[in-house]
């Protein structure tokens, strides 16, 4: 086995239909839910990343239904709320959403239609890898995809409160939690995400992170001289970068895009939980136990005296009823 | 919550649980996943390639379509995906949202899999063999001809025309169904013949 | 007759020599029963969530998605069973005078001189704060479970609430385990005590060394003739 | 498309107007992000509308619904003001210098000649001045007042900006803008490609919008060059075949015509079709006309089309009318004079308009025939699907025969795309049950047909049982077989007419291009445009070779592009009158001195020197038309006109209703609606999520657009208390839907003659059969009526009204 794995390209050539060996797999593991020192691999994979150029966009749908067919999965027919959202959310069976929204630029009072592909953005610093209680559940390979084992999932739902992006959800039928993989198993092929395959207009790219990059700061340029002075990427420091990036033509509210958020990070309340809570806790507990324990083993027990037995005798045999204490009327 | 599904996740589970508990055991240490990290096995492995075009709209992008058997081998093919094609210069493996679900047009749940009969003011169809319905559409045909085809007009010019029996052609079949459609059409006089070109 | 200020009505000498006083009737100690496992389950297959060093106490119920899915329904079953208990014991737990000089010599108690404490009724400061803790807490902790009960109520409330609730139950979660260690080590170490819910009776010297009062009430309304 | 989809990426501003590339062809829309990325190309989008086009174009204009002749004339009046003309291309690539009859004129919005009693012009005057020497006059200097260019200018002399406003509702300087943007494209160096589709064309004046721009883009110099063009996207994939091959009601494969009455025989059929050239050194193609007639006659009745019999002209029928199109079959059928009828892979009952006529015509059949591969609202007309379809299935007589066809995925063949690409396919899955393709099918049903009359005889059995049907299995033809007779090959020794002793082809060869053709009868080809496409050396649409040498778009080895595989048409327009290219950084075609050389094939031929033929080789005049002489009915230039269901009077003539020429059956005439009755303008259009009425078969897109709905403003849900996501009834002279209402800021109210006009629009992919909910198409709503040259439906304006309406009462 090479120590690097095979570099995938969006769709730099058809799939492959001769069987092959993934190009990564459990020794590219970084990171495992419920885990801590994870053994570090040997091999350090080429960091990947997906580019949406959200500019380039034309909200056709055709990563949903690449998604879809590629994962065989099958949302729901629902029903027309008003919007162009459809499905209306992301669900165990939609793993990637083009979020509409409606926008008029106080600069120039012209419309805008911001569309917006949403999905998961493999966070470098993934919140959902960290809430997760489930050993194995959700693991990160070096070259960043942040990956479901659905083996190992409980569906306890703890992926989705740490998920700094809304993105996980849970089926109703397996109980386990679905989000998009980055295609792992084309990536493992040398394959791009089918999504990226099929983009009609090239809005979304896949390769390496370093190449993603570049190609955004050339689309940034474009935009800059078509008047959008704020264009550029989106790769949210806060999460660590992320190996799902947007290029923005208003980079500076990134919120304008169906609330993409500004600065987004795993929330403070999530990492006290599994921080201190998590470990505090557990030592409280156990001093308070083995206190106990100790305690009673060299301290001296309360025991009740014979004399105890003999003035519980008298008393019942002799004593009258008490006056009532005055105090308690 | 479904009993029955927490049964087989029980019976699932069960196995890691125990394995979890002898290691807790072993020195309280951390458990460690039940099943180790893995990419899903990449599902177009050893299936049939062919070459095709979207038959939407006129781009006509370039799709590959992959099957289990190979229908020029003589076998019978399942489709199980269909991607585009990144050779065609048009496309470039590229597909809109329809293309790019076109596997699951080809097996929508109303496609029709057998020649079907609605008799005047039936409220339904009934199944009806190939023979019977050609041989049904043949004779219907032949006497509708017979009774209207216009062979002069009033100034006694041969027009040869037969304007009672009407043909929308398609839109997307082949050049070449249209061409047989076209002899088999004009050879009989139609005149209403029209395709999808305009709507 | 005077109203039972210290003992419940259900409470009496069972027998004269040796003195045993009944201090739970069988349906209140099945009721006790019920909440402990409860209570015990819960901290258990809930550890097993809390900290992935205790992930492995899944096993117990058969693996994650098992835990995952008990472990709120045993926290509803719980829930009820305390509330009954709670319903038959709530009166005598109210706070009283003594309590506040039990509290005050608490150091008293620890090295069991319970001679220079004031005689109690049928709960010392600590049983009535055991009782206390636990309903608060078992509060906390329902209200809270729902919140994050992925599988009934998935967007009961908004995730960053969520977050809040699912720090809360931890938190809860932690204190009522201390809470119950407290609970269960009071009941070793303090002898004679366990009978009291496994047969449900106690010694007239436990009566007479710990809950004196309770003893004096019932033991002077049996004088009188429980057919009043 | 005069050029190709990849082609599109050489452009420097691309007009969307009429169309809505990005949602209807996303994969071709990426050449134009491509041009945008790469050349920095700018994007103008002008539509009703802000659609997703809109969404990544440079600039969006709104615009009234039927109203973009005003638009486009606007544009025109602007260049030619603003001198923002490629005055070379203009003086030796268009007809700008002719001559016209001075009795040709125009006034109150018609052009002389009309006779309101027949609604038809009387077209004489429509013409050039002819001199003693037989060729039209022209003034170089386009001095003279009777000059196509002098016409043209007074003619959109009334199309000012103000106007433009005033008639369309696009905000002045929105249009001036744009009519900047427009006008640098004039010079050599910049190219302006236009995108169009059924929103220019599905009016009653439709034909008139695409000439509007189509003389836009000449006077731009953007005709035959790379990244110009006029590019009609073509909605289905083989549409663009089935035409090529003719399946319409007067078409011969390969745009010849079927004759009419008017020619009672060959000589007169041919007479009005060899055009002689109208200029002295042109090619004007046509006059090969009779080699590409008689090798189709060939084609189909082999050697039973002999000189001696006019090559079975008698086969053929000879029409009385203009045509049978769709809409005249279904007036017949509404007057019961239609038995037997044929829906090949078409869901009429969707598609065409007026669907309570439709349906009531269905009824009256005797049989209808259904071939598709699912089960389609066609099939089911008769079929009560409560208010979906509501009708009452022991009323209806109609026998229904529904036959299973297999689809692209289970069938081979070759598709035409928009580009005029032959590209061949290959089955990859099995057909499922007992569905079989459409050539068994058809084969089937006419060798039981010839059977019949070869057992019982009958009326005129000639053209049935002479017809050429030489195939392996008479009753399964296979897809070779048919291109090959497509393709045409020698049935005689042919030869070199200028070299006798040089042989092109021995007789049963497959010929290599229609310029071996013969009239003789020595040749046969079905459809002669596609000669070349498999030749001797074998199925050129197969070909794979997606080199592109110096990355020009135009791909030569892939596939087979008709005429003579040529990408770009009038190719030598891209070239000066010398021969240079006005662009060298665009080169196409070059004059080498003794040929013409390039990246593709040249549309003339290779030796001819550029001074002396025109590029525009198919028209009599070597050149291209500004003025359109008698070639549509409806007028030589462009003029505005109002659909016939308008918010607004035509300011031009308030009398005048649409299309002065539109063909209008007396029962429809009725059935118009007044903007007083019905104040909102309609306008139907397609979703990115689906394909016509097909993809809501299936569960995926399904899922990504579920559910009929209409898109209106915030204006007009105010006005109307209608909530975003609630139900509405739209309903119009002939019909009422329910629909969703989606509330948007991408449709604003315009402000059309002083009054304001609310747009609503109306997607067209819900019925009643298939994965998603229940719904209507809009052609329950629009009026039957069509365009006056080619009959297609106007489904882009007309008027309805639209008021809240309670929840689906459950069934």
């Amino acid at each position: 086995m090479s120590d690097t794995a095979p570099q995938p390209t969006t769709a730099a050539a058809n799939p492959p239909v001769q069987p092959i060996a993934p190009g990564f797999d459990a020794r590219d593991v970084v990171r495992i839910s419920a885990t801590s020192n994870v053994p570090q691999p040997e091999r350090q994979l080429t960091k990947l990343a997906k580019l949406i150029d959200v500019s380039k966009c034309i909200g056709c749908k055709a990563c949903q239904s690449a998604c879809i067919e590629w994962n065989d999965t099958m949302p729901a027919v629902e029903e027309n709320v008003g919007v162009y959202e459809n499905p209306h959310d992301l669900t165990p069976d939609m793993f990637t959403l083009m979020r509409f929204a409606e926008w008029e630029n106080p600069a120039t009072n012209e419309l805008e239609w911001l569309i917006r592909k949403d999905g998961c953005m493999h966070c470098e610093d993934p919140g959902c890898l960290k809430a997760c209680p489930a050993p194995g559940a959700i693991v990160q390979y070096s070259n960043g995809i942040v990956d479901f084992i659905h083996e190992n999932c409980i569906g306890c739902g703890y992926c989705i409160k740490g998920c700094p992006f809304d993105i996980p959800r849970i089926s109703r039928v397996d109980h386990t939690a679905y989000k998009c993989t980055l295609c792992s198993d084309r990536v493992a092929v040398g394959q791009g995400p089918a999504c990226a395959k099929a983009c009609p207009t090239e809005a979304i790219v896949f390769g390496t992170k370093e190449d993603m990059v570049a190609h955004a700061e050339t689309r940034i340029e474009d935009l800059k001289s078509r008047g959008y002075e704020n264009a550029g990427i989106y790769d949210p420091e806060g999460v660590g970068g992320t190996h799902v990036i947007y290029v923005l033509h208003h980079a500076d509210k990134p919120s304008i895009y169906n609330d993409l958020p500004d600065n987004p990070r795993i929330s403070p309340i999530v990492e006290g939980w599994k921080g201190v809570t998590k470990t505090a806790g557990l030592a409280v507990m156990g001093l308070a136990a083995i206190g106990a324990t100790l305690h009673g083993l060299f301290a001296r027990a309360n025991q009740v005296e014979p004399e105890d037995e003999v003035e519980a005798e008298r008393l019942v045999e002799t004593e009258a009823p008490q006056p009532q204490p005055r105090e308690d009327v | 919550m479904n009993i029955d599904l927490s049964r087989r996740g029980f019976l699932r589970l069960a196995g890691a649980g125990v394995a979890a508990t002898s290691l807790g055991a072993m020195g309280f240490g951390e458990a460690e996943a039940a099943e180790a990290a893995h990419v899903r096995a990449f599902k177009l492995a050893t299936t049939t390639e062919t070459r095709n075009t979207c038959p939407y709209c006129s781009v006509a992008c370039g799709v590959i379509m992959y099957s289990r058997g190979d229908v020029k081998a003589g076998e019978t093919a399942e489709l199980i995906h269909i991607e585009g094609d990144v050779d065609h210069p048009t496309n470039r493996g590229t597909l809109c949202p329809k293309g790019a679900a076109l596997k699951d047009f080809v097996k929508a749940p109303l496609r029709l899999t057998q020649p079907r009969h609605r008799a005047a003011g039936a409220s339904d169809f009934q199944p009806i063999t190939w023979d019977e319905a050609l041989d049904k559409i043949a004779r219907a045909l032949k006497d509708d001809r017979d009774a209207n085809m216009v062979q002069v007009n009033e100034n006694g010019v041969p027009v040869n025309r037969w304007t009672t029996t009407g043909f929308l052609a398609a839109s997307a079949t082949t050049n070449e169904t249209a061409w047989l459609t076209y002899k088999t059409v004009r050879s009989m006089g139609i005149v209403g013949f029209d395709n999808q070109a305009r709507v | 007759m005077p109203r039972l200020r210290y003992s419940e009505p259900g409470d009496h000498i069972e027998s004269r020599a040796p003195v045993t006083v009944s201090r739970y009737r069988g349906i209140t100690r099945l009721n006790h029963w019920v909440t402990a496992t409860s209570l015990i389950l819960l901290l258990l297959s809930g550890l097993a969530l809390f900290h992935p060093s205790l992930f492995f106490l899944t096993g117990i119920f058969g693996g994650g998605q098992v835990t995952r899915w008990i472990h709120p329904i045993i926290g509803i079953v719980l829930f009820f069973s305390f509330l009954l208990l709670f319903l038959q014991l709530w009166r005598l737990n109210l706070p009283r005078p003594e309590d506040r000089t039990w509290v005050a010599n608490i150091g008293e108690v620890v090295k069991g001189h319970e001679e220079k404490l004031p005689e109690l009724g049928k709960y010392n400061a600590g049983q009535k704060f055991v009782f206390w803790a636990m309903s608060v807490l078992i509060v906390v902790l329902i209200v809270s479970g729902v919140m994050i009960w992925e599988e009934y109520f998935p967007a009961l409330v908004s995730i960053p609430l969520r977050r809040i609730a699912v720090l809360v139950h931890s938190l809860a979660a932690v204190a009522i385990i201390l809470v119950f260690i407290l609970h269960v080590y009071a009941a070793i170490w303090t002898r004679g005590t366990i009978s009291a819910m496994t047969r449900g009776t106690v010694t007239g010297g436990w009566a007479w060394r710990h809950h004196r009062k309770w003893l004096r009430e019932i033991a002077g309304r049996d004088r009188k003739g429980p057919a009043e | 498309m005069t050029n190709s989809w990849t082609d599109i990426k050489n452009t420097d501003l691309v007009v969307v107007m009429g169309g809505n590339a990005a949602e209807a062809h996303p994969c071709g829309f990426k050449w134009v992000t491509e041009a945008k990325a790469a050349r920095g190309a700018k994007l103008i989008v002008v539509d009703p509308r802000y659609t997703r086009t809109a969404s990544v174009s440079d600039y969006y204009a709104p615009i009234r619904p039927g109203s973009d002749i005003a638009f486009l004339m606007g544009v025109i009046r602007w260049c030619i003001e603003n001198d923002k003309v490629q005055w070379d291309y203009v003086r030796h690539f268009t007809n700008a210098a002719f001559l016209v009859k001075d009795e040709f004129g125009w006034a109150d919005g018609l052009f002389t000649g009309y006779d309101e009693e027949r609604r038809d012009y009387d077209k004489d005057s429509w013409d050039y001045k002819i001199g003693e020497d037989g060729f039209a006059e022209i003034d170089p200097t386009l001095q003279d007042p009777r000059c196509v260019w002098n016409l043209l200018k007074a003619h959109v002399d009334p199309y000012t900006p103000e106007f433009v406003e005033n008639v369309c509702g696009t905000p002045k300087d929105r249009f001036l803008t744009i009519c900047e943007m427009i006008g640098e494209c004039s010079t050599p160096t910049k190219t302006m490609t236009s995108m169009y589709a059924l929103g220019w064309t599905q009016h009653s004046k439709g034909a008139q919008n695409i000439r509007g721009m189509a003389m836009l883009q000449l006077i731009l110099g953007n005709i035959g060059v790379r990244g110009g063009g006029m590019n009609a996207l073509r909605g289905h994939s083989n549409i663009q075949g089935l035409t090529d091959i003719g399946l319409m009601s007067n078409l011969i494969p390969g745009y010849l015509n079927i004759p009419t009455e008017s020619e009672p025989d060959w000589q007169s059929y041919m007479s009005s079709r060899r055009f002689a050239p109208l200029r002295p050194g042109q090619t004007s193609y046509w006059q090969n006309y009779e080699k590409f007639m008689v090798s189709f006659m060939k084609a189909m009745w082999g050697d039973a089309a002999t000189a001696q019999n006019d090559w079975a002209y008698h086969y053929l029928p000879k029409l009385d009318v203009p045509a049978y199109d769709g809409m005249r079959m279904f007036e017949l059928m509404n007057h019961g004079q239609v038995n037997l009828y044929f829906c090949q892979g078409f869901n009429p009952l969707l598609a065409f308009p007026d669907r309570a006529k439709l349906t009531e015509a269905f009824s009256k059949l005797k049989m209808l025939v259904v071939m598709d591969p699912l089960k389609t609202e066609t099939s089911h007309f008769w079929q009560n699907h409560g208010i979906y379809n509501d009708v009452d299935p022991a009323s209806i007589q109609t026998e229904v025969l529904e036959l299973p066809t297999t689809c692209f995925a289970e069938d081979e063949g070759a598709l035409v795309n928009s580009g005029r690409w032959l590209q061949w396919h290959w089955p990859g899955a099995t057909p499922p049950g007992e569905a079989k393709h459409d050539t068994w099918i058809m084969a089937q049903i006419w060798t039981r047909v010839r059977q019949l009359y070869q057992d019982e005889g009958g009326v005129f059995p000639d053209p049935i049982l002479n017809l050429s049907w030489d195939y392996a299995d008479p009753g399964d033809p296979k897809a070779e077989e048919l291109a090959r007779e497509m393709n045409g090959r020698a049935l005689e020794t042919v030869r070199d007419p200028d070299d006798p002793t040089r042989v092109i082809a021995e007789p049963g060869q497959q010929l290599s291009g229609f310029g071996e053709l013969r009239d003789d009868g020595s040749t046969m080809a079905g459809c002669w445009i596609y000669t070349g496409s498999w030749t001797e050396d074998g199925n050129m649409m197969a070909r794979r070779d997606n080199n592109d040498p110096d990355d020009t778009g135009a791909y030569l080895n892939w596939a087979f592009s008709w005429p003579a595989n040529r990408r770009i048409l009038y190719n030598r327009a891209s070239a000066d009158l010398q021969g240079r290219p006005w662009d060298p950084s665009r080169k196409l075609l070059e004059w080498n001195g003794e040929r013409w050389e390039g990246y593709d094939v040249p549309d003339i031929p290779p030796t001819s020197r550029p001074e002396d033929v025109g590029p525009f080789i198919m028209n009599p005049e070597g050149s291209s038309r500004l003025f359109s002489r008698g070639m549509m009915r409806d007028g030589p230039f462009p003029a505005h006109m109002e659909p016939f269901e308008s918010p607004m009077a035509n300011v031009f003539n308030p009398k005048m209703r649409g299309n002065p020429v539109a063909r209008v059956f007396a029962a429809d005439a009725e059935r118009f609606a007044t903007s007083e009755e019905f104040p909102l303008v309609a306008t139907s259009y397609r979703l990115t999520e689906h394909f016509h009425y097909w993809t809501k078969h299936n569960p995926v897109n399904a899922a990504l657009q579920p559910e009929f709905f209409v898109e209106i403003s915030e204006e007009l849900a105010a006005e109307k208390g209608i909530a975003k996501g609630g139900r509405v009834r739209i309903w119009g002279k002939r019909g009422q839907v329910w629909a969703k209402a989606v509330v948007t800021k991408r449709i604003r109210p315009l402000t059309c003659d002083g009054k304001t006009v609310h747009v609503v629009g109306i997607p067209l992919h819900w019925g009643f059969m298939g994965s998603a909910r229940k719904g209507w198409g809009p052609n329950s709503l629009t009026p039957f009526v069509g365009d006056a040259n080619v009959e297609t439906p106007e489904f882009k304006a007309f008027l309805v009204n639209i008021e809240p309406a309670s929840e689906e009462p459950v069934a």
